[in-house]
């Protein structure tokens, strides 16, 4: 499954890359992410729970940085194992400048399979553009904190 | 020239034979005191839990159980390393390349399909095992996925390196003169491609066992629910190193098998390893979802270049095609699909020249396994396909068309192309029972009311054939190296000491009412009630009469294993009779037994000895006999029936023994809105000879009929590109339920089987008619919107809607070429 | 207030009789019937709740007890199949399953058999359609349930 | 079929309950436990803690508020639906539908609050309670809240329920004159929906929700505007409906691809509206 987007985000591109760019950051965008662990430059890892109405659902994440050219692209891939689910997806950010904010075109290829997988691949859809859209309206305000910040 | 083999015979005489008697399985049942595999404990006993794959394809990088093993309660864990060391790999039944595969009890630095077990689990509860499960560690590199049997063809991803190819077996079949036909044919009739989908009985039970070792002798007790142990101890006993003896198979009751509990050994031996490992007794229950993504699928089958040679009459005189059969991840029981379709090969009609090219490769996904109407259907699919995209392109009536193609009663009994013998049936006479019971003379008058509605009517048939009792010499047409051939089953018979008689059959029931149908033909034999009658429960192979390739399977209960019991129960009327005319003083053309009695015929009323004192001579009070004189009133007998050598060079020869027909009709609506398709009328025609137990054969129509119309209509095994199983539970896996089933409307026809012991045939896997007649329904309901050709054996309604949304895209499928 | 635990001490009457009993919050009521009271006559044939081999009466309803955790019970009556048959003398219904033929493997059976009893105490003449009805939440896989409701009709006195 | 671990309370009041549910990380409340537990069978989506509604006689009620809304408590099950004389008389659509919920032993245990709350896409309540102009009461430890639909439904399986809250009960607006209809394509009869649509034709006009072809009932305002002032012939609605399956975004899955599903709304559409528009007739 793969789901893209653009967003348009009301700060410069170097505060919009230091954020994206920055596992510690980027922890903090993620719904339900319980600890987080930076193992080296490229490689971090998390334990997460996907909040759902029902319970959340608990995934170890591994992510491993795949390419950067700073201030312009940058791509990951995270795998992600729970009970009875797998998730592998990759993801590609596109940085340009927008007027005074920075316009973001992103990608994900979302792979998830495993028995849970195949119960929910109705609903898999929508979860995954909720959880999208919880990262894009966290990074939204975590952009507009930074530069507001950065001008102070 | 082949003849028919004529199978020794004696005139029954049918008393309770042929009646409805109620069946005494019931009682139990009906009380919830049957005793299924999972109601049995032992004290200590732990239970197992399997690591399965989230993956369809990829390495094992590593396992790592070291968290599971410190959790409270855990017993012990088994890895595919350790099966390595401590077993060898399963026996295949291919030549190369797919005999070369190496198939182990879990999974062995690769997995192939989703839901390979990977690792096992075995801690002080359920519940605990599962935690445990969770807490193992496996880590994988995903492979490039097959889920497409064309693309496996091509190996560019080859599943087994140590075949080097995805190719399980191919080969070509070919009888009379295809290309000839089609040269002198008025019509030839293409169709670019056929599938038949993936999809399984699903038995209620799912599968599992409760296994012990023991030490002292080295013998495992499997207390479990395998349809086949004959089969299961030959996979079984060489991969563990040990004697076929060692495996001792214990069932009571069954929760339905349908084939799909016949290749439960991978399990089995992992069960068997834990219990010697741990000592201590381990108990292995599967879940429904395991079940879907990891034990047994019907065979997948697409048909490709199918051409048909069709006289200016209508007669059709031949067909070729290429078979590709998808058997997912392992062949298992397989490659024996490859050739088992080969029992109809012509279906029901009389063309004599067919060609078929077969090839069969493995794919990730869930291992095939044997699927009530087993390889037969899928080509009976074809079959009834034929008939109808030929008389839809031709603009023939498809029940004049299949009147004229049927093999005629007085052909009976008829020699197939490749050398099999239909025994008996009367094709044309079952249909127009079958006609008559859907109303066949007011289609025209319902579809035109049907029209007012916005809905689409169409009407039609199914012609099938059970073919039962296998001659697993067949296999030898697939690998000339196999030493198999013939087939054989046992019973027992003993007339105990307060006269009651004991049955114990080799066959392994799973609800077709073995112990009530055996106590029939016994009763008759020996002339008591059947109440009289003990028929025991369940198969035990240390103790149950039991040969090569005992179970219940291929349809043939009603030959072999009723066979078994009718040998055993005459050996012991003739001790019986022997022992009355002894005692009684009479000669032996005197005595007669009835009622519970020997007695002398037309003698006077105290001429009668009750089956309790024949019991109570033999068993207690024997000293007055002669020396040469030793009635045992215990007797077994082993029924072999004749099937003679097959011809490996033509691919000929007698590979089943008795031909069931059934012939399906059905109406059905369809909503163009929607693509749903409502069946409004049903009717199911067997004849399947002398019906032992009319209601019981009735039962098994039902049954197999709700399975064909589960398939045609919902029932799918769908995988996305990835290898996930897409429909793992009964949510969008559906089979039908109550209100999903139409009313069924039943005719039998009795023509008696001239080959078989008892005149019965076998009948319980059906042929899938309701896979057939609905496809076909549906195609002639379509008629009036389009002209769509059914390509697939499944239609829910998106398949239907896209049919009616672009039917030339379905007729891009076909061509007719006339000359 | 009770606090959160992961057990319960909970009370039950099964078929008449009381029982108290301990059990994980976390186990199904099917588990608790099966494992820790014996009573192996309420099945299990899926693990989504749709399959109904698992159907008791709970207070006289008929309930799926795999969609149930047993602390959720807690003072429930509850009536499995063992419970149909008192003194092994069947129910008229259990004695038309049997004169119907509406049985084959019988692992579906305990479940049908308790979902169609519920039916026929509020309904003691069911007509065919309320039958299918009623039994929609349990599958069979031997009988294309075409005895099965003939046999339910018939213990109503009707005919299908 | 095996659980995780979890830990279990029964309060006693609503009051409890909330306060369990904001104490307790990781808690969720336990209605029926129709979608839950099997969610929890699966181990796929595990709360730690789990509340249990079941003492609560408070959820269990159906009547009527001063001004004539008809009140169901979250508790209440399909089966009390499908037996309450209040629904029967002031909303029958209720008891219609739910009487087609999944099985005899689902509806014995499921419940009205525990269908809105999974906020399942395929689930038959959404939409139905949307197109009702439905509102949904909300409890927690800072009072109380009431929500209309469009608000209460957020996400699959998202509801505007937060952390240590309670939807306590529903309110319907009784029909007065209204006609009510639901339509669409199950999987098996009684089945999960592939699509469905709920309608409601009133004085005020027409509404229309379609169920799985988003994450939350879709309203069809669209075809709506177009109903305004239609004398609802099949072709008034038919045309009305054009266009419709072609401004949504389904997903695709095994059951029917997003283009099937885009077919299927319209026609659920004109189906629900048709079954509406003839019971406002004849009501």
């Amino acid at each position: 499954m793969i789901v893209s987007g653009t967003k348009e985000l009301s700060g410069s591109r170097e505060t919009v890359w230091s954020v994206i760019n920055e596992p510690s950051e980027m922890a903090k965008l993620m719904p339900g992410v319980e600890s987080f662990e930076i193992i080296d430059e490229r490689h971090w890892s998390a334990k997460v729970k996907v909040p759902l109405g029902l319970g959340g659902l608990k995934m170890k994440m591994n992510f491993e940085k795949l390419e950067e050219r700073p201030l312009e692209f940058a791509s990951m891939r995270a795998k992600g194992q729970g009970v009875g689910a797998l998730m592998d997806m990759t993801t590609a950010f596109t940085l340009s400048e927008s007027g005074e904010g920075t316009s973001m075109a992103w990608e994900a290829d979302v792979k998830i399979a495993g028995p849970v997988g195949a119960m929910g691949q109705r609903v898999l859809q929508p979860i995954v553009n909720q959880q999208v859209t919880q990262v894009l309206a966290a990074l939204e305000k975590r952009v507009a904190a930074a530069s507001s910040g950065s001008a102070e | 020239m082949t003849t028919v083999t004529e199978q020794p015979t004696t005139t029954l005489k049918r008393g309770y034979v042929g009646q409805s008697i109620p069946r005494r399985e019931d009682k139990r049942l009906v009380q919830g005191l049957g005793t299924f595999f999972d109601d049995v404990r032992r004290h200590g006993m732990g239970y197992v839990h399997f690591v399965r794959s989230p993956y369809a394809h990829g390495k094992i990088i590593s396992i790592d159980v070291s968290k599971a093993l410190e959790l409270d309660g855990v017993y012990g864990t088994l890895t595919g390393d350790e099966v390595a060391i401590h077993t060898d790999p399963f026996f295949e039944m291919s030549v190369e390349p797919g005999g070369n595969i190496k198939d182990y009890a879990l999974a062995v630095g690769r997995v192939r399909h989703m839901g390979e077990p990977v690792a096992a689990v075995c801690a002080a509860t359920r519940e605990l095992a599962r935690d445990a499960a969770d807490l193992i560690e496996v880590e994988y590199d995903s492979l490039p996925v097959l889920v497409d049997a064309e693309e496996s063809l091509k190996d560019e991803v080859v599943l087994h390196d140590e075949a080097g190819s995805n190719v399980v077996w191919s080969g070509v079949f070919d009888w009379g003169d295809v290309d000839q036909a089609l040269a002198e044919a008025d019509h030839v009739v293409k169709i670019d491609r056929l599938h038949f989908h993936r999809f399984s009985s699903t038995p209620l039970e799912c599968a599992g066992a409760l296994v012990e070792y023991d030490k002292g002798t080295g013998e495992w007790t499997l207390t479990c629910n395998h349809q086949m142990p004959g089969i299961g101890a030959i996979w079984m006993a060489p991969a563990l190193r040990t004697g076929i003896d060692k495996l001792r198979f214990v069932t009571h009751d069954i929760g339905g098998g349908f084939g799909n509990k016949i290749c439960l050994h991978p399990q089995y031996v992992v069960l068997c390893l834990m219990a010697r490992k741990l000592g201590r007794p381990v108990q292995w229950t599967e879940w429904r979802t395991d079940q879907h993504t990891a034990n047994a699928h019907g065979n997948e089958r697409t048909f490709l270049d199918v051409e048909v040679a069709v006289k200016a009459d209508g007669t059709m005189t031949g067909f070729k095609v290429k078979a590709l059969d998808d058997c997912g991840a392992f062949p298992r029981y397989e490659p024996l699909g490859c050739i088992i379709w080969a029992q109809v090969t012509p279906g029901l009609y009389g063309w004599r020249n067919i060609r078929v090219d077969f090839t069969q490769v493995c794919t990730n996904k869930s291992p095939a396994s044997p699927n009530r109407g087993y390889s037969r259907m899928q080509h009976l699919w074809l079959t009834e396909r034929i008939i109808d995209i030929v008389a839809t392109e031709l603009g023939l009536d498809p029940v004049e068309v299949r009147k004229k193609n049927y093999v005629k009663a007085e052909q009976m009994p008829y020699e197939t192309p490749n050398g099999c013998f239909y025994d008996s049936g009367d094709y044309a006479a079952a249909l127009d029972i079958a006609l008559d019971l859907i109303d066949y003379g007011s289609i025209e008058e319902r579809r035109k009311e049907a029209a007012s509605r916005g809905k689409l009517l169409g009407f039609g048939i199914g012609s099938t054939l059970d073919s039962g009792t296998n001659n697993f010499g067949q296999s030898t047409l697939l690998n000339p190296d196999l030493q198999f051939s013939g087939n054989n089953e046992a019973a027992s018979v003993k007339l105990d000491i307060f006269g009651e008689v004991v049955v114990t059959l080799g066959t392994v029931p799973q609800g077709q009412g073995h112990e009530t149908t055996a106590a029939q033909v016994v009763a008759d034999i020996l002339g008591c009630p059947p109440e009289q009658v003990n028929v025991r429960r369940g198969h035990d192979t240390w103790f149950n009469s039991h040969a090569g390739f005992s179970g219940t399977y291929a349809s043939q209960f009603a030959f072999t294993g009723l066979g078994a019991v009718k040998g055993a129960a005459e050996l012991v009327r003739e001790d019986m009779v022997q022992l009355a005319a002894a005692v009684l003083q009479a000669p032996v053309e005197a005595i007669e037994l009835a009622d519970g009695f020997a007695r002398i015929k037309d003698g006077p009323e105290e001429a009668a000895l009750p089956f309790m004192a024949l019991g109570a001579i033999v068993n207690a009070n024997n000293a007055f006999l002669p020396p040469d004189f030793n009635p045992t009133l215990n007797h077994r007998y082993v029924c072999r029936p004749y099937f003679g050598m097959v011809d490996t060079e033509k691919k000929t020869g007698q590979l089943t023994l008795t031909y069931a027909t059934q012939i399906h009709a059905a109406v059905v609506e369809i909503d163009p809105e929607t693509g749903e398709v409502e069946i409004i009328d049903y009717a199911a025609v067997d004849d399947c000879g002398i019906r032992i137990n009319p209601q019981i054969v009735e039962g098994q129509v039902h049954g197999a009929t709700a399975h064909a119309i589960g398939a045609a209509l919902s029932e799918e095994f769908v995988y996305d590109e990835d290898g996930t199983l897409l429909t793992a539970n009964f949510y969008d896996y559906h089979v039908p339920h109550a209100m999903d089933m139409p009313p069924l409307k039943t005719g039998a026809m009795e023509s008696p089987s001239p080959v078989a012991p008892l005149g019965a045939k076998g009948m319980g896997e059906g042929g899938g008619g309701g896979i057939h007649c609905l496809g076909a329904a549906i195609q002639n309901a379509l008629a009036a919107a389009g002209n769509a050709i059914v390509y697939d054996s499944c239609n829910p309604p998106h398949r239907v809607w896209s049919m009616l949304q672009d039917p030339e895209a379905t007729r891009a499928n076909v061509e007719v070429v006339s000359k | 207030m009770g606090a959160p635990a992961r057990s319960r001490a909970i009370s039950l009457e099964v078929n008449g009789e009381q029982i108290e009993l301990e059990v994980a919050a976390r186990r199904l009521l099917v588990h608790v019937i099966r494992d820790d009271l014996g009573l192996t006559g309420t099945h299990v044939g899926c693990d989504t709740g749709n399959c109904g081999a698992c159907t008791i009466h709970l207070d006289g309803e008929p309930v799926k007890s795999c969609m149930m955790l047993a602390v959720q019970a807690d003072g429930a009556k509850i009536g499995t199949i063992e419970g149909l048959a008192g003194d092994g003398e069947l129910t008229p219904l259990q004695q038309a399953f049997n004169t119907h033929h509406a049985l084959q493997c019988g692992y579906c059976t305990p479940g049908m058999l308790m979902s169609a009893t519920a039916l026929l105490e509020r309904n003691p003449h069911p007509t065919e359609d309320e039958v299918r009805y009623a039994l929609q939440g349990n599958i069979c896989r031997c009988t294309g349930y075409v005895n099965i409701v003939e046999a339910v009709v018939a213990a109503g006195g009707g005919s299908a | 079929m095996l659980l995780r671990e979890v830990e279990y309370a029964r309060p006693a009041t609503v009051d409890e309950a909330i306060s369990l549910l904001a104490t307790y990380d990781g808690a969720r409340p336990l209605a029926g436990g129709q979608t839950i537990v099997n969610v929890m069978k699966a181990r796929a989506a595990a709360p730690d803690v789990l509340v249990d509604l079941a003492d609560l006689d408070e959820l269990r009620g159906i009547g009527f508020s001063a001004d004539g809304l008809l009140e169901i408590g979250a508790m209440v099950t399909y089966a009390q639906l499908q037996g309450s004389s209040e629904v029967e008389v002031a909303r029958p659509i209720l008891a219609e539908v739910a009487s087609t919920i999944a099985d005899v032993q689902v509806r014995n245990r499921g419940t009205i609050g525990g269908n809105v709350c999974v906020s399942d896409p395929t689930n038959h309540l959404p939409p139905l309670l949307t197109t009702l102009g439905a509102t949904f009461t909300i409890r927690g430890e800072s009072g109380e809240r009431t929500v209309s639909a469009d608000e209460f439904f957020i996400g699959v399986y998202m509801t505007a329920v937060g952390e240590g809250e309670l939807l306590t009960k529903i309110g319907v607006p009784p029909s007065s004159g209204a006609g009510d209809g639901f339509a669409g394509l199950t999987i098996g009869k009684h089945g999960t929906y592939i699509v469905n649509a709920a309608a409601t034709i009133s004085g005020e006009g027409a509404r229309i929700a379609l169920g799985c072809v988003g994450a939350t009932p879709v309203r069809a305002t669209t075809m709506e505007e177009r109903l305004a002032g239609s004398d609802f012939t099949e072709e008034s609605i038919r045309a009305a409906a054009d266009g419709l399956g072609a401004s949504l975004d389904p997903p695709s899955d095994v059951h029917g691809s997003a283009d099937f599903r885009r077919h299927l709304a319209e026609v659920s559409a004109v189906r629900a509206v048709s079954q509406a528009a003839e019971r406002r007739k004849g009501a």
